[in-house]
């Protein structure tokens, strides 16, 4: 199935991307997702960064399931205000 | 509810809610120009208010120690309305206010520039206190911002609270 | 310290203080005219600072069940004027704020109109957020003013908190 | 001595003036003058009003000793804001 990542500010610097379309396996969970990005992105693996995810624009759980056409986003810790 | 001293710029959206029904006013906005902080305050607040409290978040020149020139606002757009509109109706909803407005800016923003403006009117003073200070503790917290610092020799994402 | 929109109306005071000494600016007015409320707001506070809690104290257009036609400020004005000095020293102080404006009308207030203005800025917003609060508390309890509010069918003076 | 009275709001109306000098003795107290005036004003006395005082613009309490040209104010609660 066919999914969309975002990803924003230090992590969107450590991934390379901004945004992307992936086809993964159905019902793959947040955190296999990550480990595959981050497996080919060396700079963020070295950087230890705390992770936050949203699906379709709700905050969720690594373990959280994905479904066909979801939007996955990926973020540091906030700091708006 | 659009008003006027919005229209020319940003970016107003409101959808039906709980707190419309009791005739509460909520206004969000995420926008890349200058905020009109004077306009914002002022039309906060209906004859029925006593209090209209307000806070505005603005870029300092220093942070840890460093001297800021610039600083960058990064959102995710759809996530930030979405958790902002939440937000303001909780607030809305715990405190009775009759009206509160959220502007907050991304981009580039100068120091001394107002990077958020939040004011809600209530009749009596307490609500109005206690709904704007648990706004800008939940935006903080919740809402998908994150804001780049830039200094004479280089740059640096925020991540989290300071 | 005397603001460019202060310059036209009220009643700028200020005195060597404690606060001073610390390069806080303090600004203490009283006035018959009405409160340029966006001016007071968008000139306090410097390049220094993050946070500017603001409240505007407005008329209401009713009070206990009763529709207000109109409002009527009394204010013992030499000792107000002390008290709201202190008060405002003594939250400078406290919560080290960088800057402070307080602006109390007295006569006669229409509906809608702002009675009273206090901005803060310091440069985190806890501090902001507690010296406002602790001011307008405080001028409640202790400022020499007093509020006649008029109604179709007579009027009426509010004595102490309602 | 001399000293000078000053009422405001309902205690000024329930005293009928706003401002006047007073003739009184030496090391007289606060609670003295004040009961001297509501004697001679009725309306003042039948209210029963909670009675605030200051002397030279501070606050003060009843038993407070006044001197040769004070300023003493009598108001009640104070409602601004």
């Amino acid at each position: 199935m066919k999914i969309k990542i975002k990803a924003f500010a230090s992590v969107r610097e450590a991934f390379g991307f901004d945004e992307k379309e992936l086809t993964v396996s159905e019902g793959i969970a947040v955190k296999d997702i990550v480990r595959q990005i981050t497996k080919s992105y060396q700079p963020a693996r070295d950087r230890e960064m705390t992770l936050l995810y949203s699906i379709n624009e709700e905050y969720c759980q690594d373990d959280a399931l994905l479904s066909e056409g979801d939007r996955l986003a990926i973020f540091p810790p906030v700091s708006g205000g | 509810m659009m008003r006027s001293c919005q229209k020319a710029t940003g970016w107003p959206y409101s959808r039906p809610s709980a707190a419309d029904k009791r005739n509460s006013m909520i206004s969000i906005v995420l926008q890349q120009e200058a905020i009109d902080t004077s306009c914002i305050i002022g039309e906060t607040g209906t004859d029925a208010d006593g209090a209209v409290v307000s806070f505005i978040g603005r870029v300092r020149s220093s942070s840890r120690g460093k001297t800021v020139l610039t600083m960058e606002y990064e959102t995710y757009g759809e996530m930030a309305r979405k958790q902002l509109q939440k937000i303001v109706e909780e607030a809305t909803a715990r405190w009775s206010l009759t009206d509160c407005t959220v502007v907050h800016r991304y981009g580039s923003v100068a120091i001394g520039e107002a990077s958020i403006v939040i004011a809600a009117a209530s009749p009596h003073r307490d609500e109005a206190f206690q709904a704007v200070r648990f706004i800008i503790d939940t935006v903080k917290d919740k809402v998908p911002i994150w804001k780049k610092e830039f200094y004479s020799d280089g740059s640096s994402w925020i991540n989290g609270k300071e």
